[in-house]
C-alpha cells in the first residue's frame, strides 16, 4: 500500500491550491486526478476573473491554471493522473483505479476537492444529441477547440450561461438567445451587457418546452412562463438551433464525502447537499477536509482561497507551521474569502456558509 | 390529543410496507412509522431476486407462496415491479462442491420443484463459460427477479391509496403498554399514536424495538456488500449463484476447500450475480457481523470481483458504477425469520429476522401477519417461525 | 467544426494527423485530442443508441461523467469517448444501432 | 422576442438603464466629458471586484473597502490613459473623447472577437443592445501584451452617439 501525508482528491482550482500550500509548508502531498491533465475547469475559464489583486483579478483562468501547475511542481507536489478514487475506506485509506489495476493509498489527511456536476433539465427531447451542459460546451470549445453547433440556444442566465454564451461567440458560433425562467438575470449584469452588445437577446421569464429533431436537435420550442413556472399558452416560439446548452446550476460532487461519512447540510444557496465544515475547512471527521465547489458552489476565485485555507490548515495540523504563523495566515485567507462573499451576489452564500459551520457544532 | 389507529407498523422497508398493504385491504386503520425514508434499509440494498433453489428447505414453501403473490402484484398494485420469472443457475467449478450440488438437486427434486441438473453436453455450451466448463450446474425454472425498490414503493403507494398513514423521518421513541397489552406508540417528536396492535418490521433494528417492550428479539445486522456494474446486454442467465453461497449463507458444510476458498469463505464471500431489468449487474455477496458499520472494505470488494472473474472472465470489461453495503436482519439464534404474535404481550407482532430473504418473503409475511391480526388465524402455518421456538430450545 | 484561431487562445497547436476508423469509415483526427472532439469536428452528432428504446445519444457532459458518448473502441465496449484520447488506427463502433440489433437477432436465431 | 418589462434595468434586460448609469458614481457627467478624453465606467452592481482601482496610475478610480462598493470615478484626475479598459473583467469601462472633431467623438472599448478590424476600416458602431446605429471609422486597434489578449479598439462616431456606441458589429469570420 502506498503512503502519503496529505492526499488531495481532485486537481482543480481548489485541489491545486490546497496541495501547493501544504507542500510549501513542508508536507508530503499527493494530488489524485482522474484526468490526463490537472487544472480541473480552470483551463476552460478563458475570461478574466473578478476579485482583487490577491485573488488575481483581471487575470484569465487559463493563465492562473498554468501558474498553479508550475507552482505545484516547484513546491514538490506529487501528481497521480489518470487515477480514479473509487472509495474512501476506514483509516483514511483511498482506493485507486489506475488503468487496469487497483491500488490503495494510505494518508494521514485527505482533502476532498472533487468539484461539481452540472445540473440537467429534463424536457421532451432533452436526450437528443445537441442538448448538452453549458460546461460541456465550454470544454469542447475552449479545450477541445471544436464547435458542437453553429446556432445555439442557452438555457439559464446565471454567470455560467452568460459567460459560456460569450465564449461561444468568441469561438465563432451564433447564440440565438439566452432564456431564463426567472424574471431576472441571475448572473453579473456586466456579463449580460457583453453579450447584449454583441446582439444576443436575453429572454427572462422563458423556458424551453421541447427540443425537436429526428436524430439530433434541429429546433427548440420556447415559451413564456407565469409566476408558477407554467408555460403560458400562445407564447410559444420556435428557434432554429442545433445545440441547446443547459446552464441551470451545479451540484457538489459529493459521493466520496458521503462515503467517508461526512455530515451534510442541505443549502440551496450552495448548490444542495454540502458537507459541513469548520473555519479550517475540516469536516466533522478529523483529518478530512473539503474545499472548492464540493464545499458549496461558488466561483473559481473562492475555490482557490478555500483550497489554500484547507491546505494550510492541514499542514498546520501535521505540525508544519508554527502556531502563530498558521493563525495569522489562515486569518488572512479567511478575510480574502470574506471579501468575495459580500454584496447582493455574495451575501446568500456567506449566510449559508455560516449555517454550514454551525452544523458542525450540532450533535 | 393522541391519534387512534387499529395497527401501528414500525418500519418502512418491504416487510413493513407489505404488512401495511395487506392490513389495509382488510379494512384496518393503519399507521406506518419509518425512521428514515421508504426503502432506506436492507430493502434498498440487495440484488432484487429470489434464488429459492438455495434457500433453507424450511423456508422454500413460504417463499414459493410469496413468489405466487409477486406474479400478480404489478397488476394488483397498478405499478410495475419488474417481475421476471427467469429462473436461476447454481454453478460450481470446485470438485469438492459437486456432492453439495448433487445433494441439493435431490432435495429440490424430492420437493417436486422444477429443476434440472445439467448434463455435460450443456455445460460445455454455457455462454460466458469461456474457461473450462462448470463441474455441475443446477438450473431452477421457478426462481424470480424483481425490482426491490419498485416493489417496496408499489406496496407503499397502494397502502397509502387504501388509507394507510405513512410517516417518514419518524423514529419511534417508546411503545407504551398497559397490563401486558400494547397501548400506543410515541415518536421521538413526542407525538403519540394510540393503537392496540404494533408490528415490528424494523429489519436490523428489530432488537432495539423489542427492547421498548421488554422482549429480546435476537436479530442483529449482518453486513453485505454489493458492486453494481454499468448496463450490459441481456444475459440468457440473469441470475447466477455459486456453490459457495450454500456454505456462506446457509452454513451447509462441505469438505475439501482449498486455502483460497477457506479465506474467501471466512470473509463471507460467495458468488451471487443478478442482472436487473435495465441491464445492470449486481455483484455479490459478502457476509460479516460488523454492528451498524455500513462502510465497504476494499478487501471484500476486490475479493468479490476476483471471484466473479474466476467464473466469467469476460466481465472484466464491464465498468463498476458504484458499490454499497447494507444490513441483513439476521436472527442470531437460527438464521430464520421470526413471524407472528409475540408471547406474553397482547397486540405485539413480529415480522423480523428475514436475513437475506426479506424481499422473497415479504408478500406472504404481510399477508399472514394481516390475517393473524384481523382474524387470529393464518392460512399458512407459522409454527416453524414463531418466537416460541427459542423458548422450547432453552436448556 | 474546428476552431482554428481564437481571440484569446490564439492559433491552435495540434498533434500529428492520424486516422480513426469509425463504423468502417476513415475519420481524420489529431493525436492528443479526444475521440469525441474528432467525431464532433467531423460532423458526427449521434454517438450511440440506447439499449432498450434505441434512442440516439450524443456528447452531454464532456467530462466523463454521464456516459452518453460511450462507444466500442478497439473491441472494448462502453468507452467514454469524451475523455479518451484518439490514437492512430483506432477502430470505433457505435453501440446499439438499429442495424446492429437486427444482426444480433439473426445470429441468435441461427444458434437456436 | 419582445423584451418590454416594467422597471427595465440591468437585472431584467442585461443593459444598465439610463437611470442606473446616471446614479452610478463611475459614470461621469456630460460636463466632465467636455474637458477632455476620460473613461466612462458602466458598473452598476455590487460585484466584489477592484482591478480598476489597482491599475489606475492617477488614483482616479476608487473602490475602497469592501470591494463590492461601486467604483467612484474622479474625472478631474483621469488623463484618459485607458489602462482600466482591458483589465475590467466585466468589460464595463470605455473611453470617450467628445472633442475629437467638430462633429465626431471617439469611443474606445474592449473587444475580444475575431477577426479584428484594421485601422481606417469603416465598420458599424453598435449600441448597448447590439443594434447598429452608425458608421464608425477605426482609429486604433491596440493589443499590447499587458492587455492579456484583450484588444482595445478606438472608433470615431457621430458626436451625438458618443454615449450610445459601445462596440462594433462583429465582423464575419473567414472560413
Amino acid at each position: 500500500m502506498g503512503k502519503t501525508e496529505i492526499a488531495v482528491v481532485g486537481g482543480g482550482a481548489a485541489g491545486m491550491t490546497a496541495a501547493i500550500e501544504s507542500a510549501r509548508a513542508g508536507a508530503q502531498v499527493t494530488i489524485i486526478d482522474e484526468n490526463e491533465q490537472p487544472g480541473g475547469q480552470l483551463f476552460k475559464q478563458i475570461h478574466k476573473f473578478f476579485g482583487s489583486g490577491v485573488h488575481r483579478a483581471g487575470t484569465r483562468g487559463v493563465q492562473i491554471g498554468r501558474d498553479l501547475l508550475r507552482e505545484a511542481e516547484e513546491a514538490g507536489v506529487q501528481t497521480r493522473l489518470n487515477t480514479v478514487v473509487y472509495g474512501i475506506f476506514p483509516d483514511k485509506r483511498l482506493g485507486l483505479i489506475c488503468g487496469d489495476h487497483t491500488e490503495e493509498l494510505a494518508s494521514e489527511i485527505i482533502i476532498l476537492a472533487t468539484g461539481a456536476n452540472e445540473n440537467a433539465l429534463s424536457f421532451p427531447g432533452w436526450t437528443l444529441p445537441g442538448v448538452m451542459g453549458a460546461g460541456a460546451t465550454q470544454t469542447l470549445i475552449n479545450i477541445n477547440r471544436v464547435l458542437p453547433g453553429r446556432r445555439i440556444l442557452m438555457v439559464g442566465a446565471g454567470n455560467v450561461g452568460l459567460i459560456v454564451s460569450y465564449q461561444l461567440l468568441q469561438a465563432g458560433a451564433d447564440v440565438i438567445a439566452v432564456i431564463e425562467g426567472l424574471s431576472y438575470i441571475g448572473g453579473y449584469g456586466v456579463h449580460a451587457s457583453k453579450i447584449r452588445r454583441a446582439g444576443v437577446p436575453i429572454l427572462t421569464g422563458f423556458t424551453v418546452l421541447r427540443a425537436e429533431g429526428k436524430e439530433s436537435v434541429e429546433r427548440a420550442v420556447i415559451a413564456q412562463v407565469d409566476e408558477k413556472w407554467q408555460p403560458i399558452s400562445g407564447s410559444e416560439e420556435v428557434l432554429e438551433v442545433e445545440t441547446i446548452c443547459l446552464a441551470v446550476g451545479l451540484s457538489p460532487l459529493s459521493e466520496l464525502a458521503w462515503m467517508a461519512g461526512c455530515r451534510f447540510s442541505f443549502l440551496p444557496a450552495l448548490g444542495g447537499w454540502v458537507p459541513a465544515h469548520d473555519e479550517n475547512m475540516q469536516c466533522n471527521l478529523p483529518g478530512i477536509y473539503v474545499a472548492g465547489d464540493l464545499a458549496g458552489i461558488e466561483e473559481a476565485s473562492t475555490a482557490m482561497e478555500e483550497g489554500r485555507l484547507a491546505g494550510l490548515a492541514a499542514a498546520e495540523s501535521l505540525g508544519y507551521l508554527p502556531p502563530e504563523e498558521g493563525r495569522k495566515r489562515k486569518e488572512e485567507l479567511r478575510n480574502r474569502l470574506a471579501a468575495l462573499r459580500i454584496g447582493s451576489f455574495g451575501e446568500g452564500r456567506a449566510t449559508a456558509k455560516k449555517k454550514l459551520m454551525r452544523a458542525m457544532c450540532e450533535k | 390529543m393522541a391519534k387512534k389507529f387499529d395497527v401501528g407498523v414500525i418500519g418502512g422497508g418491504i416487510i413493513g410496507c407489505a404488512v401495511a398493504y395487506y392490513l389495509s385491504r382488510s379494512g384496518a386503520s393503519v399507521v406506518l412509522f419509518e425512521k428514515n425514508y421508504i426503502c432506506s434499509g436492507a430493502s434498498g440494498a440487495n440484488q432484487g431476486g429470489m434464488a429459492m433453489q438455495v434457500f433453507d428447505l424450511k423456508t422454500i414453501p413460504l417463499a414459493l407462496a410469496s413468489s405466487e403473490l409477486y406474479s400478480g402484484l404489478s397488476d394488483e398494485l397498478d405499478y410495475d415491479i419488474e417481475y421476471r420469472k427467469n429462473g436461476s443457475i447454481l454453478v460450481t467449478r470446485d470438485a469438492y462442491q459437486v456432492p453439495l450440488l448433487e445433494r441439493r438437486y435431490d432435495e429440490l427434486k424430492r420437493m417436486g420443484l422444477d429443476v434440472d441438473l445439467w448434463d455435460e453436453n450443456k455445460l460445455r455450451r454455457f455462454p460466458g463459460g469461456d474457461r473450462e466448463p462448470f463441474l455441475a450446474v443446477i438450473e431452477s425454472h421457478f426462481d424470480i427477479q424483481l425490482s426491490p425498490f419498485r416493489a417496496t414503493y408499489g406496496l407503499a403507494f397502494a397502502a397509502k391509496r387504501q388509507g394507510v398513514k405513512i410517516l417518514t423521518n419518524a423514529p419511534v421513541a417508546q411503545i407504551k403498554t398497559v397490563k401486558k397489552k400494547i397501548h400506543s406508540v410515541v415518536l421521538e417528536t413526542g407525538e403519540e399514536f394510540v393503537c392496540g396492535n404494533v408490528v415490528c418490521a424494523a429489519g436490523p433494528w428489530a432488537r432495539q424495538i423489542g427492547q421498548m417492550v421488554g422482549l429480546d428479539i435476537p436479530v442483529e445486522p449482518q453486513r453485505g456488500q454489493i458492486i453494481v456494474t454499468e448496463q450490459a446486454a441481456d444475459s440468457e442467465y440473469p441470475y447466477i449463484l455459486d456453490g459457495s453461497y450454500l456454505m456462506t449463507a446457509y452454513g451447509v458444510k462441505a469438505v475439501g476447500e482449498d486455502e483460497a476458498a477457506r479465506k474467501r469463505h471466512a470473509m463471507g464471500i460467495a458468488g451471487s450475480y443478478a442482472q436487473d431489468a435495465a441491464g445492470n449487474w449486481t455483484i455479490g455477496s459478502s457476509r460479516d457481523m460488523a454492528g451498524f458499520d455500513k462502510t465497504n472494505s476494499p478487501e471484500v470488494l476486490k475479493g468479490m470481483a476476483r471471484h466473479l472473474l474466476s467464473f466469467f472472465p469476460g466481465m472484466k470489461d464491464l465498468n463498476c458504477i458504484r458499490f454499497f453495503a447494507g444490513f441483513r436482519p439476521y436472527c442470531v439464534r437460527d438464521g430464520h425469520p421470526i413471524l407472528g404474535r409475540a408471547p406474553d404481550l397482547s397486540g405485539f407482532y413480529l415480522a423480523a429476522g428475514h436475513a437475506g430473504e426479506g424481499v422473497a418473503l415479504a408478500p406472504m409475511t404481510g399477508k399472514l401477519i394481516a390475517e393473524e391480526i384481523t382474524t387470529g388465524k393464518t392460512s399458512f402455518p407459522l409454527d416453524d417461525f414463531r418466537y416460541e421456538r427459542f423458548e422450547s430450545k432453552r436448556p | 467544426m474546428r476552431i482554428e484561431d481564437h481571440p484569446i487562445l490564439g492559433k491552435v497547436e495540434r498533434g500529428r494527423k492520424i486516422t480513426l476508423k469509425v463504423d468502417g469509415e476513415p475519420v481524420m483526427a489529431f493525436e492528443g485530442e479526444t475521440i469525441a472532439a474528432a467525431l464532433i469536428a467531423s460532423g458526427q452528432r449521434v454517438f450511440r443508441y440506447t439499449e432498450k428504446r434505441v434512442e440516439p445519444r450524443g456528447v452531454f457532459c464532456a467530462l466523463g461523467r454521464c456516459t452518453d458518448c460511450v462507444m466500442t473502441v478497439d473491441g472494448q465496449p462502453n468507452v467514454r469517448t469524451c475523455v479518451t484520447p484518439a490514437r492512430d488506427g483506432m477502430i470505433i463502433q457505435m453501440q446499439g444501432t438499429p442495424d446492429q440489433r437486427e444482426t444480433a437477432l439473426d445470429a441468435g436465431e441461427g444458434e437456436g | 422576442m419582445n423584451q418590454t418589462r416594467k422597471k427595465e434595468g440591468v437585472r431584467t434586460t442585461g443593459i444598465p438603464s439610463k437611470e442606473e448609469l446616471e446614479a452610478s458614481p463611475g459614470y461621469p457627467s456630460y460636463e466632465a466629458l467636455t474637458r477632455g478624453p476620460i473613461v466612462v465606467i458602466e458598473c452598476v452592481q455590487d460585484i466584489p471586484c477592484n482591478p480598476c482601482e489597482s491599475i489606475c496610475p492617477k488614483g482616479a478610480i476608487r473602490v475602497g473597502n469592501p470591494i463590492t462598493r461601486l467604483p467612484v470615478f474622479y474625472p478631474e484626475e483621469c488623463d484618459g490613459c485607458g489602462n482600466c479598459i482591458p483589465i475590467c473583467p466585466g468589460q464595463a469601462i470605455f473611453r470617450v473623447d467628445i472633442n475629437h472633431a467638430e462633429d465626431k467623438a471617439t469611443v474606445s472599448f474592449p473587444y475580444e472577437y475575431l477577426p479584428l478590424p484594421k485601422k481606417n476600416d469603416i465598420v458599424q458602431g453598435v449600441n448597448r443592445t447590439g443594434e447598429a446605429v452608425c458608421e464608425a471609422e477605426v482609429l486604433r486597434v491596440q493589443k499590447p501584451r499587458k492587455f492579456a489578449q484583450t484588444t482595445v479598439i478606438t472608433v470615431a462616431v457621430p458626436k451625438e452617439l458618443a454615449m450610445e456606441v459601445r462596440s462594433i458589429k462583429r465582423l464575419k469570420r473567414m472560413e
